[in-house]
């Protein structure tokens, strides 16, 4: 099986400091692919360098056979890479609708379509009730799912998310962890960031541990979180 | 602005068509004053539409667009002079002149991450150099003036901008009808929504594959070749050009009051505020003079009060509030 | 289409167009039934010209009263244009509704000739009190009359009026360097200098003209290009806080020539200049038209303007002043003539003026074809204890010109 | 170098050391508070004709004036930042701009009203004095003004180092949600940073009478000069808006004598543009 999304040797460095070091990793059409790592472990900037928003200073980045390293974050989108903000990010004076319009509006520049794609997304995501509403007056965790509405409008084949269930309830969590299931069973590649374990195991088929910026494990939820060298330096600290 | 009519309710559709057809009437029933007041309130509402554009949708801050004013006033009333070449003719020379340069300031600012008050200050260089430029322009008469003839053969022909103030006032009309109905067009069209996207959040609306490099560009496209043509409006209006008065930067603020005031982002803000502001200076004027009063600058002074008062009370704009009080739709629009 | 603003009352008029438009109430108009003349001024009297509008403003207040005694009635509607060309063209349009009959205005070009569409279309005259632009008359309008004279007349007279101040005070300058706002004002009088110094036969050589910012903070730099040119006379066009700047940075600098002499423009003689510079105020010389001491015209318009404005010098506001109450005068004066105050036929009455008593120095005021009075001979200004006085030409001079300047050194 | 380019030169370093404690003003409260203070040219002429007025009624010379004057206005921009200023704080910067563009416009045509247009001069004993330094006229007010600029540039810069309210100011600066964790009374400090940035430009003003003449004229041109001068320095760099002060009196000076006078300003708005482009944290100023 050919992978959808394939990083090689990938390296950045801020001012000398290694954000991220020769990190290699492979993501399959149709899993839910996670990093996890403790705060500063270069998550956040691995997945800015997929999305476009920072370039590499070396290593390669290929998606769908494309080599899309260096490319500006709207042509990464253009090939079908949709992500989430870790802050999130709405269009605050727009409606709900609107957000996920402009989302829509990449794959067509027929508006009667692009709300039509935005219906749908906002009836998958438990939003169409709030369409008219502004974005700015949305709670925390509507605001998320907006980001992941708003993504998914440009009718992504891989989906990036950024820590998209931080700071939510438990009940919230579940919520999105089964809207996530639901698209990913239905062909959605994901790849995600996150903190909450119980999110991870409960969702990804893979896991990629970072720390230092470096990998230092890569396998089944179950292989990873056995790892040794995981726990020591991750779970370890932070989950037990 | 099909899908802005539709959403409109009957009351909201009844003031527009009311207040154009009252427009379109008004020199069947107004005195000279009242057109040429009228005249200025169309031109101001223009001027607002092409700023509008480029800050009320695509956010970016200009403070300098008496450069695209005077770039579009300058080469088509200079054709006109030095070569007979007719304003119709010349409206089309001087929009790409004034877009290359809005282009050129666009790219330099954008390319080089320039945002806020510091590409709202590049602006501002851009104009005041370029006025300077033509303050020493042999060519247009330099800082001595750039003069159009009245009675030059043809010059008092419609079809070169020369007449009496009906021509001024259905043209001025005209333009700030039809910008409005361009403005409503684009904004709810895909570009509107991206505009609004890049405006709100230039990073997220990259995320979702805008190209916001070129949104921008194309906001400023449009907005500077717009003004050129205020711009050739005014030189034809007028008849006299100066570097110091068209190129000032108090023109540039001067334009950017109306559709400040009267809501930015929006489309009828432009031409709300150019209804309240224009107005609003003759009246002082004219109350001053009933209540005998002979103070030079005072009117200025309760006009620079009125301002703030609007900007603290309203400071989305007055069109919004209108909007809500009149129970019309579409008033973030 | 024709207008007619009587059609029907303002008030109806607000009441059926905009909404915005109600906030333009005024008073209704009442028309004048009287026999005067309704005269609209405008000038800039705030905004950037706001010094020379002001000036101007107390000519057009004191003239009623003096014209009155010349056996003319008129009633002014005095405007201020904000040295803004949008307040101008809108204002006329207003002070010819509410019944004027006849425009003056208005100091700057662009201001005037936005009143000049106005007055061309409704047919009303325009009399240009001060405005140096060429281009005034020779666009074609056909009710725009000018008692001013251009920029090119200005330098013209101006060399003159040099040559003769050569001849009567013996001096033999070798060099001098022409230094000029760069303004239409500054522009028109450059043009004129660059088209007639060559041919004029004066016996020094212009080494250099320095156009500077009139929006500059100071001329400091300005001046040491002039130092380090060493010219033995300084002309100059310069606004009035700019003269100013000019002479405190040439005393600083040590810079001492024969004269500084200018062909017409204001600063030399201004009231802040005198205030700011004291006697290093004196021996400057102006070159331009002035108020003839001896017209009787003018005495009373003198006598009239210290009881009106105790607080401002005739001798010092002459210029501006002057300027404005022969506007008035050619227009009342044409008035009277025409016994109508029908725009065409009050335009035909001013191409025809012949007026013999009036304010400034010269023969009778004419127009030509064009509108222009091209007879408007310049006379000597120097001042003298703070004083503009009239040096030259001798049958109006009250003093005898001096030059070369004493040295400022000791002058305080 | 000829001795008369040395001498355009010198007069550049004294005249932008004066157009530099202007700019301070306007870089303290722009690079603290984010307020585009608009009628900054308009305070610096208010300060002009409060000099006038103690010079004109009570003698006092303007190097004395300052004191008072600065007081002053650091009085009037703590009201005026606790009223008129506080709602707009964070506030987009078209609406600042309408609010100070307002202010500006009474502030100018207020002035005309009260003093008329003429230009008011200070005429001290030595307002014609120079020094003669080997073949050099250097004026002995600008001489004067630009000590004076130094020192008070020179007090200010103390002041945010070693006082504990200009320690706080900067933490504000730097970080305003860290510095309201930390219970730093951020309202107070805004008023006190407003009241800096005005006494700066109270000074700054007063100093400016001496060697030019106040008129309702002059302000437009002020403010963008110093913002101008600002952003050429480096914004939030004191050091900064003296250099871009000195460096913008020279190249106009330099501009001026070599090439034309009236085409001075051109070449500001095009280092302005230079600026911008290649280096936006200005010269003196931190990465942004």
């Amino acid at each position: 099986m050919t992978a959808l999304l394939s990083v090689r040797d990938l390296s950045k460095h801020f001012r000398g400091l290694a954000a991220v070091s020769h990190v290699s990793f492979d993501v399959n059409p149709g899993e839910i692919f996670a990093i996890i790592g403790p705060n500063g472990a270069g998550k956040t900037t691995l997945f800015n360098m997929i999305a476009g928003a920072m370039a590499p200073n070396g290593g390669t980045i290929t998606f769908a056979g494309e080599h899309i390293e260096g490319l500006r974050s709207d042509q990464v989108a253009q090939r079908g890479i949709g992500r989430t903000f870790q802050v999130v990010k709405p269009f605050p004076a727009l409606t709900v609708e609107d957000n996920v319009v402009v989302g829509a509006l990449m794959r067509t520049n027929a508006l009667g379509e692009a709300r039509k794609v935005a219906h749908e997304v906002l009836t998958q995501l438990d939003l169409i009730g709030k369409r008219d509403q502004l974005a700015s007056s949305l709670t925390l965790p509507d605001r998320k799912r907006l980001e992941v509405a708003r993504a998914l409008a440009t009718r992504p084949q891989l989906l990036l998310l950024d820590e998209v269930m931080a700071g939510l309830r438990p009940t919230e969590t579940d919520r999105i962890v089964s809207i996530l299931r639901d698209l990913n069973r239905s062909g959605l590649t994901i790849l995600l960031i996150e903190h909450v374990m119980r999110a991870v195991t409960a969702l990804a088929s893979r896991i990629l541990v970072l720390h230092h910026g470096a990998a230092i494990a890569e396998g089944t939820p179950d292989d990873v979180l056995r790892n040794p060298a995981v726990i020591e330096s991750y779970l370890g600290a932070e989950a037990l | 602005m099909s899908g802005l009519w539709h959403n409109a309710g009957w009351h909201g559709k009844a003031i527009a068509l009311l207040l154009l057809l009252a427009f379109l009437a008004a020199p069947l029933v107004s005195d000279r004053y009242l057109l040429s007041v009228l005249i200025l309130v169309f031109y101001f509402a223009y001027l607002g539409q092409a700023w509008n554009l480029l800050m009320g949708f695509a956010g970016q801050l200009s403070l300098g667009h008496a450069l695209y004013l005077g770039l579009g006033a300058y080469t088509a009333t200079a054709l006109w002079t030095l070569f007979g070449i007719g304003p119709w003719i010349g409206v089309f020379i001087a929009i790409p002149v004034a877009a290359a340069a809005g282009m050129f300031v666009g790219w330099l600012g954008w390319r080089f991450a320039i945002e806020g008050v510091y590409f709202a200050l590049l602006t501002i260089a851009f104009a005041e150099f370029t006025r300077i430029g033509f303050d020493h322009l042999q060519i247009t008469g330099a800082s001595g003036g750039l003069f159009l003839s009245v009675n030059g053969p043809g010059a008092d022909k419609w079809w070169n901008l020369g007449g009496g103030p009906l021509l001024y006032y259905y043209l001025s009309l005209i333009l700030a009808v039809g910008a409005t109905f361009l403005v409503a067009r684009l904004r709810q069209s895909s570009l509107g929504y991206r505009w609004l996207a890049v405006r709100e959040n230039p990073e997220a609306a990259q995320a979702v594959g805008i190209n916001i490099f070129r949104a921008r560009m194309i906001a400023m496209l449009i907005s500077s070749s717009m003004t050129a043509v205020g711009g050739v409006f005014y030189g034809f209006y007028y008849r006299n050009l100066f570097p110091s008065q068209v190129f000032d930067i108090s023109r540039s603020i001067e334009l950017i009051l109306a559709p400040i005031i009267g809501g930015l982002g929006t489309i009828f803000g432009p031409v709300v505020g150019a209804i309240i502001l224009t107005p609003l200076g003759e009246s002082l004027t004219g109350l001053m003079e009933a209540f005998g009063i002979n103070a030079p600058g005072a009117k200025l002074i309760f006009y620079g009060i009125v301002l703030m008062i609007i900007i603290s009370l309203r400071p989305d704009g007055v069109w919004p509030w209108l909007a809500r009080h009149l129970k019309l739709d579409g008033a973030r629009k | 289409m024709s207008f007619d603003h009587r059609k029907l009352s303002r008030r109806s008029v607000l009441a059926g167009t905009a909404a915005g438009a109600v906030l333009l109430g005024a008073p209704a108009i009442v028309r004048a039934q009287t026999k005067a003349l309704k005269i609209a001024v405008l000038l800039p009297q705030s905004g950037y010209l706001a010094q020379a509008g002001q000036s101007c403003h107390r000519g057009a207040l004191v003239a009623p009263s003096v014209l009155s005694d010349f056996g003319h009635q008129v009633e002014l509607i005095h405007i201020d244009m904000e040295s803004n060309p949008d307040v101008a063209r809108t204002q006329t349009e207003r002070a010819i509704n509410e019944g004027a009959q006849c425009i003056v205005g208005a100091f700057d070009s662009a201001g005037t000739l936005a009143i000049a569409q106005v007055c061309e279309q409704r047919q009303v005259p325009l009399i240009v009190n001060i405005g140096a632009a060429p281009q005034l008359t020779e666009q074609g309008y056909k009710f725009l009359v000018r008692n001013f004279p251009t920029g090119g007349m200005l330098v013209k007279n101006g060399l003159h009026q040099i040559q003769a101040l050569i001849d009567a005070t013996k001096i033999a300058p070798k060099t001098a360097v022409f230094l000029h706002a760069n303004d239409n004002f500054g522009m028109a009088q450059r043009k004129g200098m660059d088209a007639l110094f060559p041919t004029a036969g004066l016996p020094f050589k212009l080494l250099e003209s320095i156009a500077y910012d009139p929006k500059a903070q100071d001329l400091s730099v300005e001046v040491t290009k002039i130092r380090g040119l060493n010219p033995d006379l300084l002309l100059v066009v310069t606004r009035a806080a700019d003269a100013i700047k000019l002479v405190r940075d040439t005393v600083r600098q040590k810079f001492q020539p024969m004269g500084i002499i200018s062909p017409g423009a204001p600063g030399l003689y201004d009231e802040e200049f005198y205030k700011a510079l004291g006697p290093l105020a004196d021996y400057h010389i102006d070159a331009l038209p002035w108020a003839n001491p001896k017209s009787k015209v003018t005495q009373a318009l003198e006598a009239a303007f210290k009881k009106q404005q105790p607080n401002y010098r005739f001798a010092v506001e002459c210029f501006n002043v002057g300027f404005t109450f022969d506007a008035l005068l050619i227009a009342a004066d044409a008035f009277k003539r025409a016994g109508t105050a029908t725009g065409p036929e009050l335009m035909k009455a001013l191409m025809a003026t012949n007026l013999v008593d009036h304010t400034m120095i010269g023969p009778p005021i004419k127009f030509d074809a064009k509108g222009q009075n091209v007879d408007i001979p310049s006379g000597c200004v120097q001042n003298r204890a703070q004083t503009p006085t009239v040096v030259l030409p001798a049958e109006v001079a009250t003093m005898t010109p001096v030059l070369p300047m004493p040295p400022w050194q000791g002058r305080t | 170098m000829t001795a008369i380019t040395l001498n355009v030169i010198v007069q550049g370093v004294l005249t932008g050391l004066v157009y530099g404690l202007m700019a301070l003003g306007l870089s303290v409260i722009f690079g603290v508070m984010r307020v585009v203070n608009f009628a900054h040219g308009e305070f610096t002429v208010i300060a002009m004709y409060a000099a006038f007025i103690l010079f004109e009624v009570l003698h006092i010379d303007p190097l004395i004036a300052l004191l008072p004057i600065a007081a002053v206005f650091f009085g009037i921009g703590y009201l005026l930042q606790r009223t008129l200023i506080t709602p707009f704080i964070g506030r987009a910067e078209h609406e600042q701009f309408i609010l100070l563009v307002g202010l500006a416009t009474v502030i100018v045509n207020g002035i005309l009203l009260i003093f008329g247009p003429d230009a008011r001069p200070i005429n001290l004993p030595y307002s014609f004095d120079s020094y003669t330094v080997g073949s050099l006229f250097i004026d002995k007010v600008r001489v004067l003004a630009a000590i004076a600029a130094l020192a008070v540039a020179a007090a200010l810069f103390l002041f945010f180092r070693y006082t504990r309210t200009g320690t706080a100011i900067r933490a504000c600066a730097d970080n305003l949600t860290g510095a309201g964790v930390v219970g730093l009374n951020v309202k107070q400090l805004y008023a006190v940073t407003f009241g800096l940035g005005l006494a700066c430009v109270g000074a700054a003003g007063t100093l400016m009478a001496t060697i030019a003449d106040a008129s309702p004229g002059l302000a437009q041109a002020y403010t963008l000069l110093a913002f101008t001068i600002v952003i050429v320095g480096g914004l939030g760099s004191m050091v900064g808006a003296l250099v871009g002060g000195i460096l913008i009196g020279v190249s106009e000076a330099l501009a001026g004598f070599y090439i034309q006078p009236s085409m001075k300003s051109m070449f500001s708005f095009a280092l302005l543009i230079i600026v911008l482009v290649l280096r936006p944290q200005g010269l003196l100023g931190r990465r942004l």
